[in-house]
Order: C-alpha cells, then structure tokens, then sequence
C-alpha cells in the first residue's frame, strides 16, 4: 500500500503560497513555552465575572459541580475518585488559555476576546489555588506558572512486543 | 404500522414493512439511482451526545457500512462547502501553503483498509451489555486520500520539525500533536472512505488518518497543520487521552492501539442453541498484523486457534471464526488476540496488575467474557476496577 | 434552492446545502443512529429500465458504496419478507432440505472482497461517454455467506450431479444453469455485504454468489437450488447471456470474466490541466489476480508499469495508478490489464478479429481508449462493430 | 478466504426435510429432455386468441415489433442485423414453455394455466414456421422439435492463458 516514492516529482505545484494574512487569524495555538500566545492581559478578580456570566451553567459556580463537569479541585465523597481537574491533572496552564480561546463557551466557541481569555485563565488558576487572586496574567507570567501535575507526565513507554503495559 | 405484542416488546408500536404474499406474481421496483436498505433491517448506532457505537454485533466481515462507523466528536459535525474548503500547512515548512479539495485530489493518491478505533472504546458493568456497549467505537473502512509525506515534500518540511499540530475545523478546534516522522511514515490526508466521499461524521471533507492510532490523533474536519519542534499540550493529549499508570503517573501521547479482539457472536443479547456454533469475532492490532487469535470455550483453561479470515491486512480488523459445539452447560467464552510483535491481549486484571488501579478507561483492551448460561443466555462479565 | 449561471448549467436550479460562514463558530449536528451523506455530494447510479450503472469516475479505491453498487433485473426488485425467506435445495441430493435465514447464517461463514460485473457491460458509440457510461455495470462488495459446498454436504449431492439450477424468488423466476464443481469450489450462498445485509437490489436476503462469474449467473433473491445431471438450457443461457464467435457459431455458458481495466480518471467528462496528472482506474480478471496493468499514454506506440494498490485480491478490482506529466499535446490514453493466467486485456480490433463481427456485447473487454484534446477535453473514442 | 474443511462436522442439523408438499409447487422448471413439462397440452389456434390478448401489446401483432422486442423471425432491413428471436436463436423449444410460464406476461408472471402456455408455446413455434398449425403440443411432442439454432450453439470454449476468444 505504499507508494513508489522514487518515480516522484520534487514537487506537483499545486495549491498556492499562504500569505501571513491567511495564516494569521487560524494561527491560534499556544505552547508551553508562550509561542501563540497574544498581546493583552487578565486578572482573577475580572475572570470571576465573566465565568459567572458565561460558565457557571455548565461548570458550577465558582467552577465546581455542573452539568459539564468541575474545573476546580475539591476534596472527594469518601470512596469516589478524585475529578481529574486543571488543579491535580493539567502539566501547563498554557493549555488553560489554549483551550478556553478555541473551544469555550461550548455554544458560542470562538467569541472570547484576548483578555476576557487571560482573565478566565487567571480566575481558574486562582479557584485552583494555583496562582495569586492580584496576579495579573499575560504573555510574560502565564508560560511561568509550574502546574503541580507536570512532573507526573511521562511520555509513552509501550514497547511493540509481548510486554502488557 | 402495527401494534405487536412478544414478550421483549409488549404492546410496542413498531412499522412493519409492507409486503406481496407472493413476489414473484407481482414486477418489482425498477433500478434507481441510489440503493436502498430492506426497511426489515434495523441498524443503528448507539448514540450519545458526544459519541455513538457501531453495532458490531450485528455486523458481518470486516467494512463497516459508512453510516454505520462509530462517531466521537467534541462539538458535533460541522457543515462544511467542500467549494470553500482550505488545508493551511504552515510553521517550519520551506513554504507555507494553502491546498484546495480539488488540489489533494490531484496528488499521487493511496487508499488502505484500516480500523479506526476511539482510544476510550471501553465500557463495563453490567451483564446485559452488547459488543456495540461495551466495545462498539472501532470501525473499518477502505480510507482513500494523499499520503501526507507528498504533502510534507511538496511545502518542504523542515528537518528541525519534530512536531506538527493538527486542527479541526468543527467548533472544538480540535488539536493534536503528533511525531512528525508519523508523517512521513503512513499518516494519509484522506479525503475518500470506502469508495465515496467522507461521510460528514468522519472528518467531510478532509482529515488526518493515522493508521494504528488511537482515534482522536486522526483529526477530522482537517483545517491547518503547523510543523513545530514541541509538542503543543493541548487540552486532549494531557486533561484527556492520558491515563494513569503505576507510582501515581500519568501516561501521554500513547498513540499506539494494542491488540484488542472480541467475539461478536455468540453475544448478548442473543440465546444460543445447543449444538454447533460458529463463534465469531474481529481481532487487530495497531502495531501491525494480527498473528493469531485463540479461543477459549471453557473459561480460559484451554485454548485453540480460531480460523482468520483473508487478507490479514496491517492495523486492520480481522474477522475471525471457530466451530464450537455447546452441549448446554454453563461455561464462558472468550477470545485473545496476538499481533506479530508477539504482544499477546491481556485479562482485565493483567491490566490493572500492569497499571495500577487508578488507570481508567483509555487503550483499555481486555479480553471480553461471555458467560454462557444453562438456557442459552449470552451474558457479559462485568468487571470492576476496584 | 437556488438559480445559478454557470458555463455548463445555465440557470440550473439546484438544491446548494445551507452551510454556516464560520463552522468553527457554531455548535455541530450531535452524534446520531445513522450517518449521514454530505449534501453537497451528489452520486447517482444511471438508471434504466432494467440496469442502473455505477459512477466509477466518482469512486475512489476499490469498495463500491452499496447504494452504488451497479443493478441488473429482469423484472425489478421484489420486496422480501426475512421471516418467511426459504432456500429450497432438492433434485439429486440426499436429503432435500428448506433452509430458513436463520438457518443459512447459523453455518460456517465466510468473506470476501470480489467484483461482481455484467456480461453485457460495454457500451460505444459516442464521444461523450462516461466510464460509468461505458463500463458501469461492475462493482466491487465484501460479501459474507456461507459457501455453498457446505450446504452441498450438508444436504448430500450426489456424485451423479453436474449441473444445478439456481431459481431467483423475483417477478422474472430468474433461473441460470450452473455446473455443480463451481458449487463445490467457492460459490457463496450470501447474505451479507459490506458488513450489513445484502441490499434488496443486490438480493436480499440472500444471493448466490460465483466468483469472477458473469454476473447474473449470481441469481438474487435465492429461492431454490435443484441438483441435476444437465443444463436446463433457460432463456437466460440460450436467447441471452450467449455470444456469436466465428463461423456462424454461438458460444454459451460463457461464466469467467475475461481481465478488463478502465482508466476512471482522466475521463469524460473532466477536463485536465497541464502538468502532472495521476491517472487512475480500475482492473480485475475472473480468472484470478491481476499481474500487472500496463499504461501508454502516446496513444499505444509505447505502456508503461502502472502502480497497483495491495493487497491484490484474486478475482477482485485493483486500484491502478500512473503519474503522468500532460504537457498540452493531443494524444490518446489506455490501460491494459493481464491476469495471473497471462491473458492480456485486447484491443477492440483484436476481440473482432477473434470472434467474428457478427459478435455481440456479452463479454466484451476490450481496452478503453481516451482522447485527451489541446484544450484538455478527455472524450472516449468510439468503436464500431462494423 | 477458503474455510479449513478438515475441521467441519459431517452435518450441522441446520434445515428441514422438504416435502413433496414443499417442492412440487416451485418445481416448475423444464428441461429439453421434457422433464418438468406438466400435463395437459395446446394449440397454435388457441394460442394466437391468447397472445393477441395477453402478449401482442408489448411483442407486437403476431409476435413483430412491439415496444418489448419480436419473437418472430423476419427478414432485417437493409443494412441492419437480423434480430435474435426464437425462430433463429433459441436452441431448444421446450426453453419457450419454461419462461413464458415462469415470466409472462411480464406484468403478471405466473398467472397463466399450463394450457395457455401449451397454446402460446405452440402458437409461437407456428409463427416461427417450425410447428404445423395443426399440432398439439404436449409433455410427449414438445421435447421433440428440433430448433434450427441448436447446432448452432457450443459450449464455452475459452481457457485461462493468454488467447484472446
Ligand atoms: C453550554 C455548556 C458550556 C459552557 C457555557 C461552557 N462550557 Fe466549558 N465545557 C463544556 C463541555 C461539554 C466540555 C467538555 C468538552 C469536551 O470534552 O469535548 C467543557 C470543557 C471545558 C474545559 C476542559 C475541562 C477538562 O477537564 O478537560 C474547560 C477548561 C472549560 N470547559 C472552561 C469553560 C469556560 C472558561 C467557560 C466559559 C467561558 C465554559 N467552559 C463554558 C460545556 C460548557
Ligand atoms: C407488459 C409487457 C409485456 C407483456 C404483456 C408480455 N411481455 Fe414478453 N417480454 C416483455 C419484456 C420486457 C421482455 C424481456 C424481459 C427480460 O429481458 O428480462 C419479454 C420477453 C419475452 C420473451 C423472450 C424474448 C427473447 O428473445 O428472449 C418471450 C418468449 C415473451 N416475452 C413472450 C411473451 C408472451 C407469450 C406474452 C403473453 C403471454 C408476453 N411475452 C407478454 C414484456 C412483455
Ligand atoms: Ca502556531
Ligand atoms: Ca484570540
Ligand atoms: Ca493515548
Ligand atoms: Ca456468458
Ligand atoms: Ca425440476
Ligand atoms: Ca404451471
Ligand atoms: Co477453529
Ligand atoms: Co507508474
């Protein structure tokens, strides 16, 4: 199934040379190292406001309980598994923002400004007890942030062969 | 539509197809320019609000009607004009480029017959649990498109790139890291699944297929791949797609499907019959070809070789079969897989023994149970991670 | 619906799909029981009276949708209760048996990938003639079944038996002749294809199935097998499904497809750019695998090796691929195929010259040839019988 | 794809005996030796009323032309191929009873008694001047009419290999 690679051009010449003006408006992502991340900044104390409005339905007040699940750690009902939350699960508060600019709110994805994203982020690393209630998040502080669960991650180890892994 | 009373179904309405006491004294319905399926067959998915399971118990072979491929999506399908449609390959790339529908059409094409399976595809806890219920996110199909390396040659990959992120164009944005050396390896830009066009549920009009790979890493809706030296951490390879594995860590970017079979009949809900059975089930491996798959009649303690079906195909479904003559005693069967790297399906407890108990349920793949009961019943065995 | 100007469809009204500017913007369709088929995709069989052609332009790889597979009725479709399906099996066997549904899925099985084709597939005598147009009664289906030997055992033939008659359950009482060492070797009684039911156009619920066979010696709608020492000489063996050869002769129970191919891209009614141009189609033999497909694309004076897509299967179509630098000259383009037995695909002229021109369409193989004109029209070149 | 037959049991069990009961109706099939061929017997007479009734709306007057092909042999206009019918083209007679009764008349197959496809039968040879007007045709003198095609047919006689036939 797999093509003669050898009887290949260098290239067929088809599609077209994307310009910075067409790269630039999908270009969203952000790494843990800051790259993506844009201009503009957040707080906690502005977050709060905004994720009452514009979360709480789905994800509690204050980002616990809610239909769609918590966001903050909470202490379990005894024998039920701790919620795998930003709090104890997530290795970079860059895919806070990441995740929230792309994807939230679930019904209207994509209508969140810059800094309505630094501060939601800012407010959920805040109820996670992971950054500072004055803290003021933007391009230089959010990639700092070291996420307690980060030094839990361990890239694969399965090995092809009869191992159970 | 009639009222019918049985004893699975009291007093449901439910539509009976109209037909001729005798067909051959009456024409038939005249050729068309699109099939139809007998309004007696009543496939259909298990559907969910964010994910929906192949009937495979149902199912016969190895290609999974298109309609009827397993479905997760992370905020449904979009709709997409295939006339306006884009794929932007950017980032350390020679040139930047942005490719039309029509435009991967006219590369050197491949097509492959592959499975395709959600890494989170498991479920138990009941006994009255179908294979579609407990196993039902693994589809085939015959995938047709561009083999991303011609892709990566023609914008000109940069050999720094050690990453690339693949986005979706549906209203999560989805996003994935993947190994660049996946693309130049097998990855397939594809744009075609057995025969026609994606169905819009797999990705219409384009997406990334990762052969042997957990399902999420095959982004549908593809709109942009941007070739990085870094993984990106996106939300689905690190809050999700991850599992727990012993000394409380946590496991990323495991990509590869391990071996997984299960047999599909006899299961529930059927009731069986004394006499000759034909067991039979589908067996692959993301790792390669399925080597064998062995069955067990008589709850694990002896196994013999099932019959596998040609062509064994690479990461690909393998329909499986073996004769099996019930006598009517209360027993369990089961199937195990073993793959050419001689990686052989584990027991839910090998699995948990390997892990640790607070895994959960990603490229979880254990032997399936069936127990068999005195009147015929086909029952799951559920098992508990605690 | 809308009116739109076009070059080709001046003030067409169409149905143009309602899609969202920005799909990344808005929640997608939740996952459902039944996918879906792109609307913007409009695939369509040819449909007549008595055959409906498959769009082989419009496919990719090699599995033909079940809603395309190609139709051939004598009398329609007939609409077949499940429930009361029989298969009766009597004449010169042991024991005469009735097999209900149930019954026939409750035997071994088995799949497999196989084309289906209509002897009388090829039409000629226009330039804008499509592939479908030319060669669309063939299409490709994983059928499951259980293989008619099995059956044949099952119900004692005896050895006295050479042919057996197979009896359709349609409004035409199909009824083909059919030596018993084809049951014996892989006939398929089938019940299944491309992992769901047969469709009813293709037979449900249950088809026989004769591999690499001229396709309606495949009878649909399976109602009874008799066991016999003769051919039966029915209308379809003799007025039909016959062809002159030379010295005024007749040739019957033709079954083995001879090994054909046919470029589906480019063709008409595309029109191509300059520059490089993967030319694709399809070959397939009824007497085994496909060994190589040969491509010339300066009008025959020089072939070349096209790429064939693995796995090869015998009896199967085959995904052929040439890359191709067009560079805006007038020229002619073919495919030719040869089989496994050495056979290779002849020309228009040769298969007269074989057989007489009082020849008709049945069985008729012979290499399509396109013309690709300086503005990149690619028409088919018509043939003619006399 | 070929199951391993060495493991298959000698029967299943699957199935029920066919009776007599079951068969007889369905077995209506008739060879060129006559088996199959029921009681009772026609006339080209009795026919030609029949056809012109149930037949000669889709094969024309007399069994020529007609919006679903003649059955008739009649000599080709200029320059065009002699059509296939039964007079020119069928082997054998008795394959006329045997679709007609299982197939005709197209929109009501399996409606007509085994005399009237005894009568049409015998009136069809008669237009095909290969039966006396005067015949009756029955289990006992149908299998007996030589067609004049039947030499004319032989048996597949390609192989695998590279001729071309
Ligand atoms: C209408 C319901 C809804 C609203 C409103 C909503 N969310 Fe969500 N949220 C969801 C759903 C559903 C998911 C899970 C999506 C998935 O798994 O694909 C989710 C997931 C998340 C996650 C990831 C959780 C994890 O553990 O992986 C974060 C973070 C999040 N939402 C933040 C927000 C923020 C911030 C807002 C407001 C700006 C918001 N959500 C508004 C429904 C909602
Ligand atoms: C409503 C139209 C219709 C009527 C009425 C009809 N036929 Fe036909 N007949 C057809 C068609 C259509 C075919 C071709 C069927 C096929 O090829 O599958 C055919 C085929 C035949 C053939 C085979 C011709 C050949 O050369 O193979 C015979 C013989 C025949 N009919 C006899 C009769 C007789 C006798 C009757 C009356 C009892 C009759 N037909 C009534 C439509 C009709
Ligand atoms: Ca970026
Ligand atoms: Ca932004
Ligand atoms: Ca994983
Ligand atoms: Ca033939
Ligand atoms: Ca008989
Ligand atoms: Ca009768
Ligand atoms: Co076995
Ligand atoms: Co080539």
């Amino acid at each position: 199934g797999v093509l003669n690679t050898d009887s290949l051009p260098t290239r067929f010449g088809y599609g077209k040379p994307a310009s910075a003006v067409q790269i630039t408006p999908l270009d969203i992502d952000v790494r843990p190292d800051g790259q993506g991340l844009p201009a503009g900044s957040g707080t906690a104390t502005t977050g709060a406001v905004i994720f009452a409005a514009k979360c709480a339905a789905c994800h509690g007040a204050g980002g616990v309980g809610g239909p769609n699940g918590s966001l903050v750690t909470t202490t379990p009902a005894p024998g039920k598994r701790t919620e795998k939350v930003i709090g104890n699960y997530w290795p970079y508060a860059t895919t806070v923002f990441d995740y929230i600019q792309r994807a939230m709110p679930f019904s209207q994805p994509g209508s969140l400004t810059n800094e309505e994203v630094y501060s939601l982020t800012a407010y959920l690393l805040t109820a996670n007890k992971l950054l500072d209630e004055k803290a003021v998040l933007n391009a230089q502080t959010l990639p700092k942030i070291v996420m307690p669960a980060q030094k839990l991650f361990v890239p694969d180890d399965r090995k092809a062969g009869p191992e159970i892994h | 539509v009639a009222v019918v009373q049985t004893s699975f179904a009291k007093g449901l309405q439910i539509s009976i197809p109209q037909v001729p006491d005798d067909p051959t004294k009456q024409m038939g319905v005249p050729p068309g320019k699109v099939g139809t399926r007998s309004a007696f067959e009543k496939l259909a998915k298990n559907a969910s609000d964010i994910s929906s399971r192949s009937p495979l118990q149902d199912l016969y072979g190895t290609i999974t009607p298109s309609d009827l491929h397993f479905e997760r999506h992370h905020n449904g399908v979009p709709a997409i004009d295939p006339a306006k449609y884009e794929l932007l390959i950017h980032g350390q790339v020679e040139r930047p480029t942005v490719f039309t529908l029509a435009d991967l059409k006219r590369f050197p094409s491949v097509s492959r017959i592959a499975f395709l399976e959600c890494s989170g595809n498991f479920r138990t806890g009941k006994e009255t649990m179908s294979p579609q219920e407990i196993c039902g996110l693994t589809s085939q199909s015959e995938w047709t498109g561009v083999l991303l390396s011609t892709l990566f040659r023609e914008v000109g990959v940069k050999p720094s790139s050690s990453w690339f992120l693949a986005e979706g164009g549906d209203a999560a944005l989805m996003t994935r890291s993947i190994p660049t050396s996946k693309g130049w390896n097998d990855a397939i830009i594809a744009y075609a699944q057995n025969g026609e066009a994606l169905r819009p549920e797999q990705g219409y009009p384009v997406r990334l297929f990762l052969p042997g790979w957990e399902g999420n890493t095959s982004v549908k809706w593809l709109r942009r791949l941007e070739l990085g030296d870094a993984p990106w951490q996106t939300r689905e390879e690190t809050s999700k797609y991850s599992e727990g594995i012993k000394g409380g860590k946590i496991r990323q970017f495991s990509f590869d499907i391990d071996a997984r079979s299960i047999i599909t009949f006899p299961a529930y809900p059927v009731q069986i019959q004394k006499g000759w059975i034909e067991i039979r089930g589908l067996a692959w491996s993301g790792r390669g070809k399925v080597s064998r798959v062995e069955v067990s009649t008589d709850a694990g303690k002896t196994w013999k070789l099932a019959e596998l079906q040609e062509p064994i195909l690479d990461k690909a479904h393998v329909r499986f079969r073996h004769l099996w003559q019930w006598n009517g005693s209360e027993t369990e069967i089961m199937s195990r897989v073993t793959d050419e790297t001689g990686y052989v399906q584990p027991t839910f407890a090998q699995l948990i023994d390997a892990r640790g108990a607070d895994t959960g349920g990603y490229h979880f793949n254990p032997i399936t149970v069936w127990q068999i009961k005195p009147d015929g019943r086909v029952l799951n065995r559920p098992e508990n991670f605690r």
